[in-house]
């Protein structure tokens, strides 16, 4: 087979698709695309993702009855930037009317720009990057950032009233801003900060524990990482057993998959959490979307899927407002999704010039036996803070 | 400052008997064959998740998984071995490539096969604190496995002196020709060296599970480390590999303590290097770099 | 046969120059994988440059992908370089890197290959860490694009196309001149004979030393327009894994010693993965490239285009037994006297 | 032309060399006998920068060697030959040539390739894949090409008659007195055949485990009681 008919395949099934996609849309049938990582170093957050936006297009089109009907067409990324411009050509070729998905500040990048250039909205809850919001991109939303993370870790330390705190943290791109966003924070705070910098590939984390225990003695431990970097270092502390008066991390640590598979190991770890676990449902929403979410994937759902699952449900409610008025383009759904403001499982959402959701504001959830309690802010709090405590 | 290099010295120590483990399934395989198998940190990785299925499935202790682990990974490296065995040109760089793709092909099995979570056993007792006079701390499982790891390479080095298999192994390991011409029939002792690779990856494996977390991207990065230990020892050299996964260890730990954690990859990267460079026999062993 | 083979050149260029962009340039999707298949091209190339006249297998031309494209992109985004000129000094760029590893030349084969694995790893660890420069983790962002020359907006999808088919065919014409001189000659021979060439003069190490020296200038500057079309770099990327993996899979299938080979294994390669395989199986489909690469090895080590060769589709140069095993020629000559 | 002062040769703890002390004079014919063992190719090695003298100096055209790697010999002009021919893989007759004459000589000339391939009759093989296609005659030739073309002044031929039928032995030898008269060599020949040695050199040294222990004319050497001992047995004398 030499390249020209490979081409010629690949044309003609473009056309085809296009027809198929055009015809559709008459039946008020909506397809969004998704260009998310299922392979890769971020296969992981990907997959996470991935499911609540399934759930979502679920939920979605059993509450429209038929009036509107949303399809999703996937497409991983390979945790590859290049990759994700070539899926973002695809679906916009296929005739997606909008974009949700993508993991990783360097990826959306590249991807929504491309998007950008299609005419076509892209929402994603997976970068948080302040450079993305400053593209002057009309076309660019994001439902979080890294201040709102930030921000939770940093009000938790700062009412827990730590003196010292040691930063842990990965040497990747999103925990590195993280950790100097943290580090600055603390700072003008006046809290005396000291920074341990690792490498992804690292598994043994007892050398920089120790530090932690002989040199900074700190009051409280920061890790910014991913789970396994938290199983690693939570090892080495219960081995080593530091004086710190609590252990923090951020994402991917207050989830009800770590509680019940590493249970004994993250009792009393504080991790960035929106819902309690199990979830203590307030609201019809939040009580659906865990009963879709458990009988599509057969688990709890987890902070990736919630922020899937909101992403798309707005994206979902700007399409059909548009829709409704008469044009679906990226300029309609773009204002339908600027002017709207909703309540969501994460909260406020209202977007600002840059497509910056700046209401957001993390919580932070506490592993205390079998259940994550909410513990930060006090208004969002379902249980006190077990504070001083620490799993060892 | 003498409490923190104890430690570092101690957990170097701990990691570079499971390094030697690692490493040696490598060497051995190399020494016989001149074969790098660059598939064999997917081995290890497949036997730490072999382990995870048995627990998850049958509840199994990671220890009582072994057996079974090294059915599946024992049938695994005999099938790399046949592979290897087809090919029929310049079988030494050849080989690389082949075992090269035997690795993404592992990787990618193993990804869709368990997913891409992070998996480690739930047994809590590897995890539990072992103290040594309220200075030195490990882990259970860190202990029980330096302590397999020096029996085994203790047991691979008595097995390649005393028995003969062994012997016949050495000799093929250091000149093929003459130990045809003796009556040993090289073929077999490879792929017998290729079946006891096998079992030190198996036990390594398990030990990974019990000690860390495993995910499938962490093959490749194994390879690397029993490779940079196989050029520090030097060829046919077995105390020359656990002395080089030691002092890999320790430099690691050492690195991390005293420089940068973030720099520790780096520490055995110019370690390679000067090696390879400055003494290619390795510290110990035969000459095994030509000119 | 020469008026026919320059006929066929010609209808390639044409072909290539003007029906891609006429039939594809409307299709963003298309265009971005051809470009994608086109970089793992230049890279394949380079490759195999440095495997068939160098004799060197490498397993770490990450290393000067990443180097070429952060030289590049610094120069552009810090002294305000033209992007033009700034790829050529990102191709230097890796070459000065790639003296660094001179050492290892002194290696065999697979010591070789490690030991330019591990230059990649060092490589990309010290862009992690001098963030003063670099950025970090953090990487580059917003990389200046190409600019628009001779009325060709190299910044367009057809003018990316053009840029980097330019670069790649290049290439092949570099590859294809040192392997036509006496150079190539004996770069050739020194594989199978290296005591026979250097008897008669031929620095062998030299010879090596400089093509390892072209194959970096060569994915250097690929790295540096990848780096500014993608207009983004984090060392994660830049050093990634991928830039040695599909290269060597694509060289590998389309045969490494011809000079037609890379190119063709990486078009195949890279667009059956993303076109075929991909739709099959969602996740994990970069286990083809395993199976590929394992199958050329065991069933046709010199790759696709020989395989063709060898069915009659294509008329090779001249066809060379492969050698069965055959035991070299001890170091020292017959030192039996 | 070249001078030997005090060389040995050792491969861990066996001699090879010991102390070969001997020169040559610009145009001269050395022949250079001794049983299986006794170090010939060994001296060739040394001399041609293949292996690296544990002991001694060599001085070549007035210079000393000194630690010159085997290329650069090639480039100051000892052109050597060996034993089991070692063509260059992958390439054609011609090209072997073209390769020698390109590094060895540092020029391309091709008529003197033509000249070169005329001598030794390759020509009508020079398109052939001289790894694969070359009858043992003629891969002898091709070494002796190579080695002419690098344009020597001191030629080393290593057994190239060795293995031959006695008819072609004699005209191959011929051809090689037509290449010394048209080249005005240097040569030094490593050869078993008595006969041989006789026409072609006028001077003969033997070594025997490694030893230097005679240096004189044919009829001299052969008649040496050292020599002759060092044989006995020696079948293949």
């Amino acid at each position: 087979m030499t390249l020209n008919t490979i081409l010629r395949r690949v044309a003609a099934g473009i056309v085809f698709s296009a027809v198929a996609y055009g015809g559709a849309a008459q039946a008020e049938t909506f397809t969004l695309g998704s260009q998310v990582p299922l392979t890769g170093n971020l296969a992981r957050v990907g997959t996470g993702m991935h499911e609540g936006i399934s759930v979502a297009i679920a939920m979605a089109n059993k509450e429209l009855g038929g009036k509107h009907e949303f399809k999703v067409s996937t497409i991983d990324d390979e945790s590859n930037p290049a990759k994700a411009v070539a899926a973002v050509e695809k679906l916009a070729s296929e005739g997606v009317v909008a974009l949700t998905g993508g993991y990783g500040s360097n990826i959306i990048g590249p991807a929504s720009e491309a998007a950008a250039k299609s005419d076509l909205v892209y929402i994603t809850s997976g970068g948080v990057a302040p450079e993305l919001t400053h593209r002057d991109l009309d076309t660019f939303f994001r439902i979080n950032n890294s201040e709102g993370y930030g921000k939770a870790m940093l009000g938790l330390l700062k009412d827990m009233g730590v003196k010292k705190v040691s930063v842990i943290y990965s040497n990747k791109e999103a925990t590195d801003a993280m950790a100097k966003y943290v580090e600055e924070g603390l700072k003008e705070a006046g809290v005396e900060v000291t920074t341990h910098e690792f490498d992804a590939s690292t598994t043994d984390f007892k050398s920089i524990m120790n530090k932690v225990k002989l040199r900074d003695r700190s009051d409280a431990i920061a890790m910014i990482g991913y789970e396994n970097d938290y199983v690693g270092i939570l090892r080495a502390a219960s081995v080593l057993k530091p004086e710190a008066k609590a252990i923090v991390g951020v994402w991917s640590l207050a989830t009800s998959q770590m509680n019940t598979e590493f249970h004994d190991l993250v009792q009393n770890v504080y991790g960035t959490s929106l819902l309690p676990y199990p979830v203590k449902f307030s609201g019809d929403e939040a009580v659906e979307f865990s009963a879709t979410y458990k009988e599509m994937f057969g688990k709890e759902p987890d902070y990736l899927g919630q922020f899937g699952y909101v992403q798309t449900r707005l994206l979902i409610d700007a399409v059909v407002a548009a829709a409704d008025k008469g044009e679906v383009s990226g300029k309609t759904v773009a204002q339908e999704l600027r002017s709207l403001k909703a309540d969501t499982l994460i909260g406020d959402v209202a977007f600002d010039e840059n497509g910056d959701n700046p209401n957001f504001s993390h919580r932070m959830g506490q592993h205390q036996g079998d259940r994550v309690e909410i513990v930060w802010p006090e208004k969002a709090a379902t249980a006190k803070m077990n504070f001083p405590a620490v799993p060892w | 400052m003498f409490e923190l290099t104890l430690q570092a010295v101690y957990s170097g120590l701990l990691a570079g008997g499971w390094y030697a483990m690692v490493a040696l399934g490598l060497a051995l395989v190399f020494g016989t064959m001149r074969i790098i198998n660059l598939a064999h940190g997917e081995l290890v990785l497949l036997a730490a998740y072999v382990a995870f299925e048995m627990e998850r499935s049958f509840g199994l202790n990671p220890i009582a998984a072994i057996p079974v682990a090294l059915v599946v990974v024992g049938l695994t490296a005999l099938l790399v071995y046949f592979l290897i065995g087809r090919i029929r040109h310049d079988r030494e760089l050849n080989s690389l490539i082949l075992t090269f793709g035997i690795a993404i092909v592992l990787t990618n099995v193993i990804l869709m096969t368990w997913s891409a979570d992070i998996r480690s056993t739930s047994v809590g007792w590897f995890m539990d604190g072992a103290v040594i006079a309220d200075t030195l701390f490990s882990m259970n499982s860190e202990v029980l496995f330096f302590g397999a790891g020096v029996a085994l390479v203790g047991g691979t080095y008595w097995w390649l002196n005393h028995t003969w298999h062994g012997r016949a192994l050495r000799a093929v390991s250091s000149n093929r020709n003459a130990a045809m011409l003796m009556g040993v029939n090289p073929a077999r002792v490879e792929a017998m060296s290729f079946v006891v690779s096998a079992v030190l990856a198996t036990v390594s494996g398990v030990a990974l599970y019990t000690a860390s977390v495993v995910f499938p991207a962490l093959g490749h990065g194994l390879t690397i480390k029993a490779f940079v230990i196989t050029v520090l020892a030097g060829l046919g050299s077995v105390p020359g590999v656990l002395l080089g996964a030691v002092i890999l260890g320790v430099g690691e730990t050492m690195t991390a303590t005293f420089a940068k954690p973030s720099l520790q990859e780096l520490t055995g990267m110019v370690i390679f290097l000067l090696i390879l460079f400055l003494r290619p026999s390795g510290l110990f062993g035969r000459k095994v770099v030509g000119k | 046969m020469t008026m026919m083979r320059s006929g066929l050149l010609l209808g390639f260029l044409a072909v290539a120059y003007l029906g891609v962009p006429l039939l594809f340039g409307g299709m963003d999707y298309v265009m971005s994988l051809v470009i994608a298949a086109l970089t793992i091209a230049g890279i394949a190339v380079a490759w195999a440059l440095l495997g068939n006249l160098g004799g060197l297998v490498s397993f770490g031309h990450a290393a000067f992908f990443g180097v070429g494209a952060y030289v590049s992109a610094l120069l552009v985004m810090d002294n305000g370089w033209p992007v033009l000129p700034a790829m050529l000094a990102g191709g230097l760029g890796a070459a000065i890197a790639s003296v660094a590893t001179m050492p290892a030349l002194r290696l065999r084969g697979p010591y070789f290959a490690l030991a330019i694995l591990a230059y990649a790893h060092i490589f990309k660890i010290l862009a992690v860490e001098f963030s003063s420069i670099t950025g970090g983790a953090g990487g580059l962002l917003s990389i200046p694009g190409f600019p628009t020359v001779f009325g060709l907006d190299l910044a367009s999808k057809t003018g990316a196309y053009v840029l980097i088919l330019t670069i790649v065919l290049a290439w092949m014409a570099v590859y294809h001149a040192i392997r036509r001189s006496t150079w190539g000659l004996a770069l050739r021979a020194m594989h199978d004979s290296e005591l026979a060439t250097r008897v008669v003069g031929v620095p062998s190490t030299h010879l090596k030393a400089v093509m390892l020296v072209v194959s970096a200038f060569m994915t250097g500057v690929v790295g540096a327009f990848n780096a500014h079309q993608i207009s983004f770099l984090d060392p994660e990327y830049a050093f990634s894994g991928t830039w040695t993996v599909l290269p060597i899979a694509a060289a590998i299938f389309g045969g490494y010693r011809t000079v037609w080979g890379p190119l063709m294994g990486a078009l195949v390669v890279y667009l059956l993965d993303q076109l075929v395989f991909k739709e099959i199986m969602p996740s994990g489909h970069q286990l083809v490239f395993g199976v590929l690469l394992g199958a050329m090895i065991l069933l046709s080590p010199q790759g696709l285009m020989p395989l063709l060769a060898r069915l009659g589709v294509a008329r090779p140069r001249r066809e060379t037994a492969p050698q069965a095993a055959a035991p070299h020629a001890t170091e020292d000559g017959n030192a039996r006297a | 032309m070249l001078a030997l002062d005090d060389v040995s040769m050792n491969f861990g703890g066996v001699a090879a060399l010991r102390n070969v002390t001997f020169a040559m004079d610009e145009g001269e014919t050395l022949g250079l006998i001794g049983p299986n063992g006794a170090g010939k190719t060994t001296l060739f090695n040394v001399i041609s920068g293949v292996l690296t003298p544990s002991a001694g100096r060599l001085e070549f055209a007035g210079k000393p060697l000194g630690k010159a790697a085997n290329w650069r010999r090639a480039r100051q002009g000892i052109g050597r030959t060996f034993q089991i021919p070692q063509p260059m893989h992958e390439l054609t007759v011609r090209e072997n040539l073209m390769v020698a004459q390109r590094f060895g000589a540092g020029r391309t000339d091709g008529r003197r390739i033509d000249e070169i391939l005329d001598l030794l009759d390759l020509t009508a093989k020079q398109h052939i894949d001289a790894a694969h296609g070359l009858a043992l005659t003629e891969q002898k030739a091709l070494e002796v090409g190579k080695a002419l073309a690098v344009e020597p002044r001191l030629l080393m031929l290593d057994e190239v008659l060795g293995g031959l039928e006695t008819a072609t032995k004699r005209a191959f030898g011929q051809t090689l007195q037509r290449v010394r008269e048209r080249y005005g060599l240097t040569m030094i020949v490593i050869e078993h055949d008595i006969e041989t040695i006789k026409t072609l050199c006028p001077r003969v040294v033997v070594l025997n485990f490694g030893e230097l222990i005679a240096d004189g004319t044919p009829d001299e050497v052969f008649n040496d009681a050292r020599v002759i001992r060092s044989y006995t047995g020696d079948s293949a004398a």
